[in-house]
């Protein structure tokens, strides 16, 4: 069961917002549709990301897999060349750094993608609401046996409109 | 490395090869096996030289002025010969040019390179056809199984 | 009003930025067709050259590198203005950076589609490019990684991948809003592109997590980008080129010369699209510093360069130097000098000569002044060789010529089409903030 | 740093090949310069071509005057690809086309070079010359092309090979014959050609080769040595 | 020299089996069957042959290989009859050639115009079989004709001014001694024409000349130069385009460094920085002409100083000559600084192995007043016919050619025959060689490249090249008797012919007994008994050796009957003809000698060691001069005489004598094939019909100039432009 309220102040969904954790639910049954970003403070809507490990651990391992490929390769066909070494890190360290940065634009890439659920629908069956400009929209989910009580609260928070979907 | 062996053979295999339409069916088994001839009894330089070299029509016709006259093919090869001409022999195998590569067939054999490690199995081939097909990765896994040089100006030069 | 733009109605804001999308003049069309078929003559001439070979150039022995190096690291050094600019202004969260960010951003993206372009153009046989690629062959051979023309292709692989992420990502919610757009082809390329943005908490909080994590590395990469750039010529024993320096003084002339690349960029879009009430005269302002900043750095790396140069009175370094300062090189040396320090100092180092028009005759100064700063890095050198018996002449034939004007047109027409095809001022970024939140 | 390869076979390759160039020899006379040409199929070019600098010599003689009238010295140096042992040409080839075998010599593959010109660059004796278009023989000047030395295709580089075709040569008939190579068995065209013998090719690995002795000489000298390129071509002095 | 090369010398005698095209390509073009059995791909043979770049007869190996060409012939092939078809023909092609290394002259070496004559077997632009002119004489409109036709035509015209004026048919050829000079004396002598004229900048005559005044020896004196300690060389640019460039360089070679403990000395006096001035220890400017003066001072320095050991041996009157002049007119006549020549002087006189090595690579009125003088000082020191000396000339094989008086023979001729000769391009204008063309009869040319003066001639017979037929040749300058041979060992590319065999066709036609000495009927008088003529063949030649009777003993006193007397021996100052401020010096081009070689791109592509000039030489000017009128580098210039005219290119040339105006030859033909026609200037044509009296040879070097600046022109092409090592930018 989802709850669908529009809002057009920041604080009224702040307050709906605190209300509704403190009727038990989590960030995760709780949703904000807007046209652009809205900031909160913390503790309100944390949402937690793991962006920056997954940079990281792309970069390691595209750097070391580059690293690794450029010493297998060097060493493949082992051609001198003025005399420097088949292979050395003075050299590489270009290429390490180049594919190091490549990974974690690539991991941010995708764990964007990833986490921001664009290419995962997390709930396939959560309605999307129709936003417009300046408006927002808290979509909620509960268990239809508490959506009424839920629903009161959204209204008295400043909800402008209210809806009900699914069961 | 026969990871890499793996890959280059995928990349070669997929080309298809040109079969090379020659003038004459000349059976190389026949001349092996039953006339018992050696490849350089006609490719003569094959062992020595650079080049293996194609016995001209005059060879051929040492023995087929006799030998099998009465056959279809011999019969062209008469003509030819009559007409004062070389046979039309297509090539099989050969580098462009903008390959740069030198192959010299003396070094192979005084190494004892086996003729059907690149011609493949002639002996029992009609007709030169390209059995086997060549690349650089070819020659350089061969090189590198029999301990020759892998050095680039080896070849390119 | 017009100081503050973030602060007009939203509905106003969106309606200015998505206008541009759906209307073109005449000129508009002109420019296009023009700057088309100067690409095509662009792509004509480079047919020629790899029919004929690259003898319809003017490059000779020993001035084996020419225009189209000197086109290369110009436009890579143009690509700096955007990444490096707009993430170093995101990173440090100013707030008038809004309007300039995707401006500059594009301009990155396809000055290094042009530029990386170059270095194909150049070689000799083209079409071989693919073999510094490091890719399983027939041949069993691997490219030499030792060669900084191989860390040259790694770090703009690189870079132009991080560019585009870092120029698709904020689009994307701009994107989603113009997915009802009345044209259905339009309709359907944003939607897709658009990837099926919601609007929901997680989208934004993800996407304000992955710029952020983004502005930090492509500044990273930005920097060695160019850094790498200046190995190319550092890495050679060549007189001059042989300088520890150039890492940073091609970083410093990249940004710099991307600094003007993006004024003008600024003050083009705000005449032509009427942008008037969004790119301020703060924001001109702002940029002007830090093209002073640019030029003064500037003209301390060139004088660093050339005062260590003089000093050391190494006789190869000096023929080098004397062909740049009084030799056949001199004139081209003082423009440079002049349109790089003098002007910029004189017309924006000097507050009430500082406006919008100076900054961009000053900015077209910088853009002459830096591709003549890579001339003159580039052809000197070589034409003054470590032997003096292989000493030439270099000047550009009508096919170098003519490639060099193809790209600029095709900077503009890639631009254009840009601007037709999405909004260059990242509209949701306009949103309304709350007088506290404001700083 | 190492400076040769340790090649993975069991024919190791004893030759390091130099050359000595005499300067109280050389007269300037350029027969090296011709024969050069003679053997290694280089492209002649055109007089418009040879006014933008595109004349390609592998091997050339560098021609510098000194003082006034009368007491003027001219000074006559071949010029040819020194074959570093550590050549700037080398590193930078993002293809490997140059590169250093383990005879010594800096090997030029025709075939792998996509023309970056970037060696040519990086060559401070300036001896690298560049195909700039496809070579043109006009009937029947083909005739005389060694078939030992490639024709290169327009869009590469090339240069001096110490005549790589006749070490070639040579090695492949010690080796038939199961002998060594002797000491002035190859000799580069520009030094079989030299009417002064001024040019004296050999293994420098092999101490008692001409090669090595004249070396060895008080008079001689790298060029630009200074640079860590360690040349293989030693000149030796002009005696005053 | 390793005689290890020796063994490449292979006969293809060997059997061996057809072997098909191994060309790279596999379409369908049929391949002939070739002649050339033998030739496996990749194989390669060496044969001996001679060079005939130049006439010094350097002995050479081919390499031989196959080679492929395209040939367009008719079709024999029923399908196709008549149609032309393209064939890839498979030949023996020459792939280089070396020196031999058995030739003495060679010495197993070879300088460029050797290396390069390969590529005048090859050129694009040789003639493929003779030519009969269709237009009107001179605009060089030709129309292939067969041999047949030709000789039956030619026979009938020569026929017919025979009957007429036997006297009046020219035969112009150059300085060479070979079976082609033997066959053209034959046939000249079987017809009745008079003995064949030799037209050459290059023939040594005033060397020949001195020689046997001065020293009663017929041929070019050969100097020991290996042996020598200290050389004086005047007027000899031995290293550059004198007699025998590689022969004298490989002396110089050993001269300079094969020794140990001893580095041969060479101070060279010559009005021009040759190549040889360049590889001297010292070079001494002489003013133009001034040899002789210069040689008189030395002599009578050396005299002075006590430093001629063998004054004795020197005649009287001569020696009273030398102590007779007056020596600072002799010295300012050359124009050296007094304190530098007596050191000079002093140096070759107090070393152990002196020589003085004279020559006239400029050709003045008195040249070979010089070379006497030079042999006199010679004598002074000891050098005639010791060791580190002068030794005799051998017998000659083939008697070279002498008479140099072509512009007098073709003056008159009603028929002339060209062989080997350019009269055209090598003689001035003033010598009025076109005229005598366009008024005689008959014009015969064996060119094989269509030349400035075949393009006048009625007839082209063209003949083999010399690497396409059997040729012996008697090398300019040896000590010993020696006679290089090459045999036929590829077959001619085009319908060319030998011209002995030409001439023996047309001697048939006629009807006059004539028969070609074959190469074997030439050395077989000559060969001691134990060498037969197959060895001679393989080895490319013999070289006898000096205790064998065939070789005149040196004589021990020379017959100086010309130099017995101060009155026959003098030193006159040279003359000069014109008013022009300046001299003209046109020299042999070290790359394309008298400019019969400017038809091969690699030699024109070579660059000239003065100027580096590649594709067009340029005029030498000194700086001084330039700076005066206002000449940079690269500007044309008008050099003008009182006979003409040319526009040439300037070069700046930092070595050049204040007042000379240099210029290498080579430039300036009006054909001669794609790669020299219409490029540059010959310097030839506007000098002035001034002879050198003792031999009646063209004075190359008399000519007085005017210079004049035209403007900034594109035609110096220099392959490097900078000329001073140091860069023109200091610390400032």
């Amino acid at each position: 069961m989802f709850l669908i309220a529009e809002y057009r102040s920041k604080d009224a969904l702040v307050e709906a917002l605190l209300a509704l954790k403190g009727a038990g639910l989590t960030a995760e049954d709780l949703a904000v549709f807007s046209e652009e970003p809205i900031e909160f403070r913390k503790g309100i809507l944390d949402r937690h990301s793991n962006m920056s490990k997954a940079a990281v651990a792309g970069a390691v391992t595209l750097g070391t897999l580059a690293t690794w490929f450029v010493y297998y390769a060097q060493h493949n066909y082992e051609l001198i060349t003025g005399g420097m070494p088949i292979f050395s890190f003075w050299a590489t360290g270009i290429i390490t750094y180049e594919t190091t940065m490549l990974g974690a634009v690539l991991a941010t890439f995708f764990w964007f993608l990833w986490e921001s659920g664009l290419i995962r629908r997390r709930d396939p069956e959560a309605p999307i609401p129709v936003i417009g400009p300046a408006s927002m929209s808290l979509r909620v989910k509960c268990d239809s046996a508490r959506a009424d009580s839920f629903v009161e609260t959204l209204r008295r928070t400043g909800a402008i409109k209210t809806e009900r979907r699914g069961k | 490395m026969k990871l890499h062996f793996l890959l280059f053979l995928a990349v070669t295999v997929s080309v298809p090869a040109v079969r090379a339409e020659q003038p004459i069916l000349f059976p190389h088994s026949t001349h092996i096996n039953k006339v018992h001839l050696k490849c350089i009894d006609c490719h003569i330089s094959a062992d020595t030289r650079d080049a293996a070299t194609i016995p001209g029509i005059r060879k051929c016709m040492l023995c087929h002025a006799k030998v099998a006259t009465d056959k279809p093919e011999i019969k062209k090869l008469a003509a030819i010969a009559a007409s004062g001409r070389e046979i039309p022999w297509q090539r099989v195998y050969g580098f462009e040019k903008a390959a740069a590569v030198k192959f010299r067939h003396g070094p192979h054999a005084r190494h004892k390179v086996p003729c059907a490690t690149c011609h493949g199995d002639m002996p029992n081939a009609i007709t030169a056809q390209p059995l086997v097909k060549h690349n650089m990765g070819t020659c350089i896994t061969c090189h590198r199984q029999n301990n020759a040089s892998d050095d680039c100006a080896t070849c390119h030069y | 009003m017009a100081e503050h733009p973030e602060l007009l109605p939203y509905g106003i804001i969106r309606e200015d930025l998505f206008r541009p999308l759906s209307r073109a003049g005449s000129k508009w069309w002109f420019t296009v067709t023009v700057c088309f078929l100067l690409v095509l003559a662009g792509l004509a001439a480079w047919g020629v050259q790899l029919r004929d070979g690259l003898g319809v150039t003017g490059l000779n022995r020993p001035v084996f590198w020419g225009l189209y190096i000197v086109d290369f690291v110009f436009w890579i050094g143009i690509s700096h203005a955007g990444t490096l600019i707009s993430a170093i202004l995101r990173l440090t969260d100013a707030a008038w950076r809004k309007p300039v960010t995707r401006a500059a951003e594009a301009i990155t993206l396809f000055a290094l589609m042009i530029g990386g372009l170059f270095p194909i153009i150049h070689l000799g046989r083209a079409w071989f490019f693919y073999w510094l690629i490091p890719y399983p062959n027939a041949r069993l051979m691997w490219p030499n990684f030792r060669s900084p023309l191989v860390w040259d292709l790694v770090a703009i692989l690189t870079y132009v991948t991080g560019s585009a992420i870092y120029l698709y990502l904020p689009l994307i919610p701009d994107m989603a809003q113009l997915g009802a757009h009345n044209k259905p082809w339009r309709r359907k390329l944003y939607t897709t592109l658009s990837l099926g943005w919601t609007g929901s908490d997680r989208e934004w909080h993800a996407l304000e997590m992955a710029m952020k994590l983004n502005a930090v590395i492509i500044l990273a990469i930005a920097i060695s980008v160019h850094t790498v750039v200046a190995w190319d010529f550092s890495m050679s024993i060549a007189p001059t080129w042989h300088s520890t320096m150039f890492g940073p003084y091609f970083v410093v002339g990249a940004i710099f010369s991307g600094i003007g690349a993006l004024i003008i960029v600024m003050a083009t879009l705000r005449r032509t699209l009427h942008l008037e009430n969004y790119l301020i005269k703060r924001h001109f302002d702002n940029m002007s510093k830090l093209m002073l900043t640019m030029s003064l750095l500037w003209f301390y790396f060139t004088m660093s360069e050339h005062i260590t140069i003089w000093y050391g009175n190494e006789p190869k370094e000096m023929g080098v130097f004397g062909q740049r300062t009084r030799g056949d090189y001199a004139f081209w040396f003082w423009t440079m000098v002049v349109v790089n320090f003098v002007i910029p100092v004189t017309l924006l180092g000097i507050k009430k000569l500082r406006s919008i028009t100076t900054a961009v005759i000053a900015s077209f100064g910088v853009l002459i002044g830096m591709w003549l700063e890579r001339y003159l890095i580039v052809v000197p050198t070589l034409v003054t060789p470590r032997l003096a018996s292989a000493t030439s002449v270099y000047s550009p034939s009508w096919v170098e010529l003519m490639i060099t004007v193809a790209t600029f047109a095709a900077m503009i027409l890639l631009y254009l089409l840009f601007a037709r095809l999405f909004p260059i001022i990242a509209v949701w970024e306009y949103k309304p903030h709350s007088p506290e939140e404001e700083d | 740093m190492p400076t040769g390869k340790e090649t993975h076979t069991d024919q190791a390759k004893p030759h390091r090949w130099g050359m000595v160039v005499d300067l109280d020899r050389c007269t300037g006379c350029e027969a090296c310069v011709v024969a050069c040409h003679a053997e290694n199929n280089i492209a002649v070019s055109n007089p418009e071509e040879a006014a933008r600098g595109r004349v390609n010599h592998w091997l050339r003689v560098d021609r510098y005057y000194e003082g006034q009238f009368p007491d003027v010295k001219v000074k006559y140096r071949p010029v040819l690809c020194q074959h570093c042992d550590e050549a700037p040409c080398e590193p930078v080839c993002p293809v490997n086309a140059t590169y250093h075998n383990p005879e010594g010599l800096n090997v030029q593959v025709y075939n792998r070079c996509v023309g970056t010109f970037y060696c040519a660059n990086n060559c401070p004796y300036t001896v690298r010359s560049f195909n700039w278009f496809d070579p043109q023989w006009p009937e029947p000047m083909q005739l005389q092309h060694n078939p030992d030395v490639s024709l290169r295709p327009g869009g590469v580089m090339e240069k001096c090979t110490f005549c790589i075709q006749r070490i070639k040569r040579v090695e492949e008939s010690a080796d038939a014959g199961s002998r060594p190579v002797a000491d002035g068995e190859v000799q580069p065209a520009c030094v079989q050609s030299c009417p002064a013998e001024a040019m004296v090719f050999g293994d420098l690995n092999d101490p008692d080769s001409k090669v090595s002795r004249l070396a060895g000489d008080g008079r001689a000298t790298k060029l630009m040595e200074e640079l860590g390129t360690k040349p293989k071509v030693v000149y030796l002095d002009r005696a005053r | 020299m390793e005689r290890r090369n020796f063994f490449k010398i292979l006969s293809t005698a060997s059997a061996g089996a057809v072997a098909t095209s191994c060309g790279t390509s596999t379409d369908a073009l049929i391949p002939l069957l070739v002649p050339e059995q033998d030739l496996i791909p990749g194989v390669e043979y060496w044969h001996p042959s001679v060079c005939t770049a130049c006439p010094s007869g350097c002995g050479v190996l081919a390499r031989v290989m196959d080679g492929e060409r395209i040939i367009e012939r008719i079709s024999v092939e029923r399908s196709t009859a008549g149609k032309t078809e393209k064939l890839r023909q498979r030949l023996a092609a020459i792939k280089k050639l070396e020196g031999n290394p058995l030739d003495h002259v060679s010495g197993g070496r070879l300088c460029a115009r050797g290396q390069a004559s390969v590529q005048s077997l090859y050129n694009p632009d040789r003639l493929r079989g003779p030519m009969k002119r269709s237009g009107v004489r001179g605009e060089a409109t030709f129309q292939p004709i067969s041999w047949k036709q030709a000789i039956a035509e030619a026979s009938d015209q020569l026929l017919k001014i025979k009957a007429e004026a036997a006297d009046r048919i020219a035969i112009v050829t150059g300085p060479g001694a070979n079976t082609r000079t033997l066959a053209l004396r034959g046939f000249a002598k079987a017809i009745g024409a008079p003995e064949p004229v030799v037209c050459s900048v290059a023939s040594w005559a005033a060397e020949r000349k001195a020689a046997e005044l001065a020293l009663n020896w017929q041929g070019l004196p050969f100097y020991d130069v290996t042996n020598a300690r200290h050389i004086l060389s005047v007027g000899a640019d031995f290293l550059g385009g004198w007699i025998s460039p590689v022969h004298y360089a490989r002396q110089f070679g050993a001269f300079r460094q094969a020794r140990t403990e001893i580095r041969g000395y060479l101070a060279h006096a010559e009005s021009r920085l040759s190549i040889t001035a360049s590889a001297a220890d010292q070079w001494l400017p002489l003013k133009p002409g001034s040899e002789a003066q210069f040689l008189a001072a030395v002599g009578r320095i050396l005299l002075d100083l006590n430093l001629a050991p063998k004054a004795s041996s020197v005649p009287a009157g001569v020696l009273a000559a030398f102590r007779g002049f007056d020596l600072a007119a002799l010295i300012a006549a050359t124009g050296i600084d007094e304190r530098r020549l007596r050191q000079a002087v002093e140096q070759l006189g107090r070393s152990e192995g002196p020589l003085v090595l004279a020559g006239a690579s400029s050709i003045h009125t008195n040249s070979v007043d010089a070379i006497i003088a030079s042999h006199c000082v010679n004598m002074m020191l000891g050098n005639i016919g010791a060791p580190g000396g002068i030794l005799p000339p051998a017998k000659a094989a083939i008697e070279p050619l002498t008479n140099p008086r072509f512009a007098e023979a073709l003056s008159q001729a009603r028929a002339i025959i060209l062989d080997e000769a350019n009269p055209l391009y090598t003689a001035p204008k003033s010598a009025h060689i076109k005229e005598a063309l366009t008024k005689a009869g008959f014009v015969l040319s064996f060119a094989t490249t269509l030349d400035d003066s075949a393009a006048w001639a009625d007839l082209i017979l063209p003949a083999h090249h010399s690497l396409e037929g059997e040729l012996a040749v008697a090398p300019s300058t040896a000590s010993r008797v020696s006679l290089a041979v090459g045999g036929a060992f590829v077959q001619p590319l085009y319908e060319t012919q030998a011209v002995p065999a030409t001439l023996a066709a047309l001697a048939a036609g006629m009807n006059v007994t004539f028969q070609p000495a074959t190469a074997k009927e030439i050395a077989e008088p000559l060969l001691p008994k134990d060498l037969p003529w197959e060895t001679v063949v393989r080895e490319g030649g013999f070289h006898a050796d000096p205790g064998l009777p065939s070789v005149p003993a040196p004589k021990s006193k020379p017959a100086a009957k010309a130099v017995s007397s101060p009155a026959t021996f003098s030193v006159n100052p040279a003359k000069f003809e014109g008013d022009g401020p300046f001299l003209l010096q046109p020299y042999l081009s070290p790359q394309l000698h008298d400019g019969s070689l400017s038809n091969l791109p690699w030699l024109q592509e070579c660059p000239d060691p003065a100027s580096s000039a590649v594709w067009s030489l340029p005029v030498e000017i000194d700086p001084v001069t330039a700076q005066k009128l206002g000449i940079a580098s690269g500007d044309n210039v008008k050099l003008e005489s009182a006979t003409g005219s040319i526009t040439v290119p300037a070069y700046i040339h930092p070595g050049a004598v204040p007042g000379v105006l240099s210029m290498a030859l080579g430039g300036g033909h009006q054909h001669f094939g794609r790669y020299a026609s219409g490029r540059g200037a010959n310097p030839l044509e506007i000098l002035a019909l001034a002879h050198e009296p003792a031999t009646g040879d063209l004075a190359t070097g008399a000519t007085r100039v005017r210079l004049t600046r035209i403007g900034p022109g594109k035609d110096l092409i220099q392959y490097s432009a900078e000329d001073k090592e140091e860069r023109p930018h200091a610390h400032r």
